[in-house]
């Protein structure tokens, strides 16, 4: 036990140098870093400069009153990016008011405090995208936070990250009557079957689209929809089975919609057609064979290589946790993916600048290039291997993890 | 930041063990702090020397080894480990409770997780050992235990004493639907019950007294067959086989007077109904929680039934409801001036409040209790009513070393507990947090 | 719609057997020799480049310097892995139901409920276990016994390994019943049993003295419990959480039992009680559990095999076919070397020690001359998530061959490129 | 027979509570008191207290008493000012969701708690033996927009007098208990959204058309009156604090347990806490919050929220935030002059100093002790409460 001590000591008195951002230098050594936009870099250094990365590369000299975090052999890779995760909010992640609710914005209800984010930055992710639950047929405005900070405000990377729309038999559930309701409530207004749901797509559509023509946008909701027309705002869109990513490209085709597809369970079925129109998808959850697995059986005709088809078709793939706070953490989503057909370096790119570019913080995050965010994390050794772990999770240059032998006794 | 809270917090876990490791055979002397005994009168500047892990000496002058570990205690009070009589420490939640309304035979160290994470804080404010009984939903609920928080996490190494006492409850499992009706079934089904026992004890005798018998008869027999195997006596009979009741086993101990019986029971009404019990069957009856027991103090007296008092106030408890309507701070301060024994218990939400017996204590002197008696209901007399006194509950001679020595007066609200020694060893000690 | 693909499912299934069934026709071979890259014997040391002769399905010898006679038929596996197949010492999969209402029934058997065509067998095959002890689930107080399988045949006396093999009870209260009431009620099963036997013995003892014949058996309902205490059946304790395993240890002890502790996640608590008992371990299938620490608030990750391989605890581990890694016995294993343990250690947990869990260590559980040659060629290290298993040998058989594996194809190809339908408006 | 003993013994004791008032027309009175804890200018020994026409005239060590005056000898006791209970439901139906919350329509300004109040209810005179002389009567925290509080004195036998504010400002929720899941809003955005959109339409309000509500609300918008938010955690401080720097607001926290985690941010906004009692049952690290948050500045009240927990534990919650680290003074101050600063009353309550309502309250031992119990209360200079000697 005493070794321990004598050992955590050491490493908090490391961290403890680097925990707080002073603006002057930090530097990290590397046996192998994997900058994901280049070329991996033998025996590099970055230098890390008020939270962003102020130079990386070779024989790159480090200045003496720098702090110095040496990773020896470790791998240095970007901090991962999670483009569908686990919502860090407390309650109902849907307004079950209405089943349009374009303004709702879920950065509203973040709470620094949850467990879940505190857990996910140990498995090296540093960037999520956090949207509405699935409930509503246009269901809200997601955000991009990292998992830091005491209020939400410090959390925020991007607001109004992308505009959720559900077109999966998601928007049909909670229809029900409350206990002690009078027959006639809101739970009443939801669509019941996927024709109404792609109905009220269109209809919402239809109508943002008269707003604008029309010039005057009282209509809040409208506003938001009009933006999202004018691809002010991107479109992620829910859509499992095949059948309904056509109607998804339907309906994008009637509006000249710019779309991102979710999960995706079925797009190798369909990978010509969103490689041809140049839609990027979001992978995740991943189901296990076989079938009766999700929600709506959409394991049922599973591929395991569903990601590694589809990239191999063209597609921008980015793998994700799939909004599930128990599911498995995205650096072994990878490994199974490369595991099932999928390229290695494609795989690494589908966990960090895939997802960045996804969302539109590419110019922050997903890969370590001088002006970036210094975001990074250190592996025992491969990334794309079971028995790897997360050594330590830099975020903003500033460590926020720290792996200690405490954790195991 | 984060680092050096680490490093305490480990240094905290390790102290115990350090200190025992050390400590554990050498004789230690607390010195030079005022004693309370709670058996006897305060000793200004007193010593008390311990001797594998019971008190060897007390008082002014001891003679004291010179490899003694020394602790120096001038300027703080020293008194005996605070006992919570009315525990909810170790709980599971919801495992307190039995499904069936008569289970005496089931016994609380079944229901208990001593994994939780609340024992060190409790142990922090000075309380050394616990009694936990079952809950107050079924009418017969099973034996309580009182166990010591000596950081074990074996039942074995911190039981003190089992079967302490059968738990039963009158009004309480009526609590919601407040029917009157209700808490008379309550009370008949218990009596019910006794008086099953007692048939149970008669046939139970019967069929001994019978065995016995057909014994005798069988050797004759065999004696006989030995002599001349041509015999023609026929065998005899072996009588039906007694099969053991472990219900009725458990409730005849109660009426035989060798484990009382605990009656949880907070309206008059039903403390009445419980001291009519005890007139009829004539076991030995701990009342418990007694919330409107000062309406009927005289009863109570006359009876010689002991209680254990809780909770000296309502905000201890969660939605004083029906049960705790007439609930008064003047409770304790009552029924201890008509001479009744009474132990105060914290009975809180759940395990996190044992460690507020002191306060307890104090608010009830509020109420206008004795500050003896006050110190005396939360030491001595819960460890006399529960019948651990030869051990624990005061610092006498060959007692168990479990001691508390305090910042200032423990009745003091804002006094700290400094260290704490459970059967000599060191289970707390206080590095300044604040 | 449930029930069509329930039926194609099925017709799937019978196609894939058997296409295996006309594959494996010929005749079992008396001789064969495997010459692999690399043995991993789990007995012993790595052996490169090594030989095993198999005769009769026993391995007869394991080494570099061993020569193949003339009339052995050669498996070449120079760039293959060979280790000894998986085994799962506690599963309830594969039973159409896993958990009886009633909370004692001691004498029913998994034997009558495994269902040979459930996927679970044919995705266990495929991931490389051999073996496994079918058990009833976890909500019974006295659940059943249990049978030992290979997840090969098309029916259960095909698949037989044990017929009769431990027997299931759990401390985990069902609803309804409180703790107390629960331990309660199996003391009182066990006092009651006693009883029984106590008068059984004295009826017996009767009869002889009257030289009457005896022939009253002892009841059936109670035989397996009988049986339990008689030590001829292993008792698999499940601990639902911490304050279950007391006990359990105290179980135990007062009956002596041979007893495996299978545990909840939340019993690392109590791992030093454990390795005090010295009693065998299957652990579940979550081996990372997250805990918020009281004193800094910060989330901890308590790494559960760690925590029992530092206390000295002996354990096997078990998957759950739900979840996408965890359902691996080799990623479980690497979970656990991920976290600092021995690699050998590891290995041993997903092979030797559940076959001595469940008493079939003298077949099985690793390549060693005169043990059954059931072992699984790996394209790999067994810990790299990138290898898969190739080839599956059980009993000097080959059951199992990736290349044939129709439903992996199906699984893991694009499927045949349709037309889209041209949108007409 | 027994019936008839238990129920006289009740009857005692009920009357034990209810009012020993002195008559009616106000007299002068004289108070020797051993200790005086007048928390504006420290604690007098062995001092008086002079009452006029139940207004405090004189306070100070050796004074000479008017003749005629009235002299009550506490030479042996320590006085210290009325306790103020910054948020409390009592006088209302007992059952939480009962009188306190408007569960059908979830915005509520324009609506008024005095109005359920029942100055004769058990409860009111029940409360005046636990030393709170003036509670602010809250709507609950089930709706967005809650209704307005209220600022009475507990001497409610008389028929007027006892508001010192019918409508004290009005009370928001942004805690997770004010979604339900049959009404707008579900989901702590829909709240958040809800509230902008109230506030916003407040601001637009002309005032052409008669909306009270709205009206209410304007008020607030304009600062001119406080808005209470209840939040308890983290995320729920946040938002509220959002709101705040967005609208401007006059706010009050309202039990915001968890603001320790960011007392500074509260501190920097100046928002004052109505801290939620401390209950028995917590662990150290909750208890030790409130003594962290005002460390770091944070200015608080303490609050009962009965029938949450009894009015009488509303000292035992300053006891046990100064055993776990509130210093002394703080803890008696959050009892009674800061609680009336946050209520706005500080002009008439919250010490014993010249000028002030004689609201007393007489303990036999120091007011931060648990042994100490309440002797006497008087408001406005009337005997109110007397203890029972046993």
């Amino acid at each position: 036990m005493r070794i321990y001590v004598i050992l955590l000591t050491f490493l908090l008195l490391v961290s403890a140098f680097v925990a707080p951002g002073r603006a002057e230098v930090t530097a990290v050594k590397a046996g192998r870093i994997l900058t994901i936009s280049g070329e991996p870099i033998t025996d590099g250094v970055i230098l890390i400069e008020d939270g962003k990365i102020a130079e990386i590369g070779t024989g790159i000299e480090i200045p003496e009153d720098a702090t110095v975090i040496d990773a020896g052999k470790s791998v240095v890779m970007p901090g991962l990016v999670d483009a569908s995760a686990a919502a860090p909010v407390r309650g109902d992640l849907n307004e079950q008011s209405s089943e349009i609710t374009p303004t709702f914005r879920i950065s509203d209800a973040l709470d620094p405090q949850s467990k879940a984010l505190k857990r996910v930055v140990q498995t090296g992710v540093t960037t999520l995208f956090v949207s509405p639950g699935l409930q509503n047929v246009i269901g809200g405005m997601g955000v991009v936070v990292k998992p830091t900070g005491k209020i939400p405000q410090q959390m925020i990377v991007k607001d109004e990250a992308a505009l959720r729309i559900v077109m999966d038999l998601d928007s049909t559930q909670g229809n029900r009557i409350p206990r002690r309701e009078p027959a006639i409530n809101f739970y009443y207004r939801r669509p019941g079957t996927r024709m109404a749901i792609i109905w009220m797509l269109r209809k919402s559509f239809f109508d943002a689209r008269q707003q604008a023509d029309s010039g005057q946008t009282e209509d809040p909701n409208l506003a938001v929809l009009s933006a999202a027309l004018k691809d002010e705002i991107p479109i992620h869109v829910n859509a499992r089975r095949a059948i309904v990513i056509r109607a998804a490209l339907k309906v994008a085709d009637e509006y000249g919609l710019k779309l991102i597809l979710q999960e995706c369970t079925e797009g190798y079925k369909v990978a010509g057609q969103l490689a041809e129109r140049k839609i990027p998808v979001v992978l995740g959850p991943f189901y296990y064979y076989p079938g009766n697995t999700g929600q709506y059986r959409e394991g049922r005709k599973v591929n395991w290589n569903n990601a590694g088809i589809l990239a191999e078709a063209g597609v921008k793939v980015a793998l994700s946790s799939g909004g599930q706070s128990g599911a498995i953490d995205i650096l072994t989503a990878a490994t199974f993916a490369v595991r099932h057909g999928m390229d290695r370096d494609e795989a690494l790119k589908a966990i960090t600048i895939t997802p960045a570019e996804i969302l539109g913080v590419a110019d922050r995050v997903g890969s370590l290039e001088k002006g970036k965010d210094a975001d990074i994390v250190i592996l025992s050794g491969d990334p794309l291997n079971v028995t790897t772990r997360v050594e330590k999770v830099i975020l903003n240059g500033k460590t926020v993890y720290q792996q200690t032998s405490g954790e195991t006794s | 930041m984060k680092g050096i809270k680490r490093i305490l917090v480990l240094a905290s876990l390790f102290l115990p063990f350090l200190s025992i490791g050390a400590f554990g055979v050498q004789e230690i002397a607390i010195q030079s702090g005022t004693i309370f005994p709670i058996s006897d009168a305060p000793i200004e500047n007193g010593t008390i020397l311990i001797k594998d892990g019971k008190i060897a000496e007390l008082g002014r002058n001891v003679a004291i080894g010179a490899d003694a570990r020394v602790i120096d205690a001038s300027g703080k009070f020293v008194m005996p480990g605070l006992i919570d009589a009315q525990s909810r420490l170790f709980v599971i939640d919801s495992e307190l409770n039995e499904s069936r309304s008569i289970a005496p035979e089931l016994n609380i160290l079944d229901g208990l997780d001593l994994f939780v994470k609340e024992a060190p804080e409790v142990v922090a404010q000075g309380v050394t050992a616990i009694y936990i009984s079952p809950g107050s939903r079924s009418l017969v609920g099973g034996s309580g235990a009182v166990l010591k928080l000596n950081g074990s996490m074996d039942a074995g190494k911190m039981l003190l004493k089992g079967d302490v006492a059968v738990k039963a409850a009158i009004g309480v499992a009526a609590n919601n639907q407040s029917s009157s009706l209700e808490r008379l079934a309550n009370y008949s089904s218990i009596r019910e019950a006794l008086l099953d026992a007692k048939l149970y004890i008669h046939n139970k005798e019967k069929s001994e007294r019978e065995l016995a018998e057909h014994n005798k008869k069988k050797a004759e027999y065999d004696k006989k067959k030995k002599i001349n195997p041509a015999d023609k006596a026929d065998k005899p009979k072996r009588p039906a086989r007694f099969s053991p009741n472990p219900t009725h086993e458990v409730l005849a101990k109660v009426l035989s007077k060798e484990i009382p019986l605990q009656i949880e029971a907070h309206r008059v009404t039903d403390i009445l109904n419980a001291l009519r019990l005890a007139d009829e069957f004539g076991f030995t009856l701990i009342l418990d929680k007694c919330t409107e027991g000062y309406l009927v103090a005289g009863e109570i007296a006359r009876r010689k039934a002991t209680v254990i008092l809780g909770p000296v106030s309502a905000s201890f408890v969660d939605m004083p409801g029906l049960e705790y309507r007439h609930h008064d701070n003047r409770n304790a301060a009552i029924l201890s001036e008509k001479g009744i024994k009474l132990a105060l218990g914290v009975s809180g939400r759940d395990g996190a409040s044992s460690k507020f017996v002191a306060l307890a204590a104090a608010m009830a002197v509020a109420g206008g209790m004795d500050r003896d008696m006050a110190l005396r209901a939360v030491t001595l007399t819960p460890a006399e009513i529960l019948g651990v006194a030869d051990r624990i509950g005061s610092l006498d001679v060959g007692k168990d070393a479990d001691i508390v020595i305090l910042s200032g007066h423990p009745l003091d609200s804002l006094s700290h507990v400094e260290m704490v020694l459970i059967e000599g060893k060191t289970v707390f000690e206080r590095k300044d947090q604040q | 719609m449930k029930s069509r693909s329930h039926i194609t499912f099925v017709s799937i299934l019978l196609i894939v057997f058997m296409a295996n069934s006309i594959a494996y026709a010929a005749p079992v071979r008396k001789k064969l020799a495997v010459e692999a890259g690399r043995i991993i014997t789990i007995a012993g040391k790595d052996i490169k480049n090594g030989v095993i002769l198999i005769e009769d399905g026993t391995i007869k010898a394991v080494g570099t310097d061993v020569e193949i006679p003339w009339d052995a038929f050669v498996i070449e596996a120079k760039d293959k892995v060979v280790m000894p197949g998986f085994v799962m010492a506690h599963t309830s999969d594969g039973l159409d139901r896993a958990n009886e209402n009633m909370p004692e029934v001691p004498f029913i058997s998994t034997f009558d409920s495994i269902d040979p065509i459930s996927t679970f067998f044919e995705d266990s095959l495929r991931d490389g276990v051999v073996a496994m002890l079918v058990l009833p689930g976890n909500n019974t107080l006295l659940g059943g016994t249990g049978t030992i399988v290979k997840p090969y045949g098309r029916t259960v006396e095909a698949m037989l390994i044990k017929r009769y093999a431990g027997l299931k009870i759990s401390l985990q209260p069902s609803q309804n019943t409180s703790r107390m009431g629960h331990m309660q009620r199996f003391r009182r099963y066990v006092s009651d049993l006693k009883d029984y036997l106590e008068e059984y013995e004295q009826r017996k003892a009767d009869a002889e003295e009257e030289k009457k014949p005896f022939d009253e058996d002892i009841d059936v309902t109670k035989q397996s419990m009988v049986d339990l205490l008689n030590k001829k059946l292993t008792a698999f304790i499940y601990c639902d959480r911490a304050a279950d395993v007391p006990k359990a240890i105290e179980i135990q002890k007062t009956t002596e039992l041979n007893t495996v502790l299978v545990l909840g996640p939340d019993c690392y608590k109590a791992a030093d009680l454990i390795a005090k008992s010295k009693l065998p371990v299957v652990l579940d299938s979550e081996l990372i559990i997250w805990e918020t620490n009281e004193q800094t608030n910060e989330e901890e990750m308590k790494v559960i095999p760690m925590i029992f391989h530092k206390a000295g605890v002996k354990f096997a581990f078990q998957t759950d076919t739900s979840q996408y890694g965890r359902r691996y016995l080799w990623y479980q294993a690497a979970t656990a070397v991920k976290y600092g343990m021995k690699r050998e250690e590891a290995l041993k947990s997903i092979t030797l020690y559940p076959a001595q869990f469940i008493g079939v260590d003298n077949r099985l559980g690793s390549i060693e001359t005169g043990k059954e040659a059931t072992m699984i060629f790996l394209t790999g290290d067994p810990l790299d998530a990138q290898s898969w298993v190739d080839q599956v040998m059980i009993a000097g058989e080959i059951v199992y061959e990736k290349a044939k594996d129709e439903r992996l194809k199906k699984l893991l190809e694009p499927p045949l490129v349709m037309q889209e339908p041209k949108d007409t408006d | 027979m027994k019936k008839t003993r238990y129920l006289s013994f009740l009857v005692i004791l009920s009357s034990s509570f209810c009012l020993v008032s002195s008559g009616g027309e106000p007299q002068s009175l004289a108070i020797r008191a051993g200790k005086i804890w007048t928390l504006t200018d420290g604690v007098i020994t062995n001092g008086v207290i002079i009452v006029d026409n139940g207004k405090i005239k004189a306070v100070g060590e050796k004074l000479d008493i008017p003749e005629g005056a009235k002299v009550l000898d506490m030479s042996d006791k320590n006085v210290m000012p009325g306790m103020i209970d910054a948020h409390c439901h009592i006088g209302l139906s007992l059952d939480i969701l009962g009188e306190m919350d408007e569960t059908v329509a979830a915005v509520a300004a324009d609506m008024q708690i005095l109005d359920a109040f029942n100055p004769q209810a058990g409860d009111v005179r029940k409360a005046l033996r636990s030393g709170v002389t003036t509670i602010m009567l809250a709507p609950g925290y089930r709706n967005p927009v809650g209704g307005q509080p209220a600022v009475v004195k507990l001497d409610t036998s008389k028929a007027d007098g006892w508001v010192l504010k019918r409508t004290a400002g009005v009370e928001f929720s942004l805690m997770n208990q004010a979604l339900m899941f049959d009404r707008e809003p579900t989901s702590r955005t829909g709240l958040v959204a809800l509230i902008r959109e109230e506030l916003d339409q407040a601001k637009a309000e002309k005032g052409e058309a008669f909306n009270p509500g709205r009206e209410v609300l304007k008020r607030v918008v304009e600062a001119k009156r406080p808005a209470y938010i209840w939040a308890y955690t983290v995320d729920e401080i946040a938002s509220a604090m959002t709101i705040v720097d967005e609208y401007k607001l006059n706010a009050v926290l309202v039990a915001a347990g968890q603001g320790d985690e960011i007392a500074d941010m509260i501190a920097k906004r100046n928002l004052p806490v109505i801290y939620p009692p401390l209950l028995l049952s917590s662990r150290d690290k909750d208890l030790k919050r409130a003594g962290a948050m005002a460390k770091s500045g944070v200015k608080l009240a303490f609050a009962s929220l009965a029938p949450k927990t009894d009015l009488y534990d509303l000292r035992t919650s300053a006891i046990l935030a100064a055993k776990y680290g509130l210093d002394k003074e703080t803890a008696l101050k959050s009892l009674t002059i800061n609680a009336a600063e946050i209520l706005g009353v500080a002009d008439r309550l919250g010490s014993i100093s010249e000028g002030k309502d004689a609201d007393l309250v007489i303990l036999n031992g120091d007011p931060l002790q648990l042994t100490s119990s309440i002797e006497m209360v008087l408001i406005n200079g009337n005997i109110v409460y007397q203890r029972q000697g046993e």
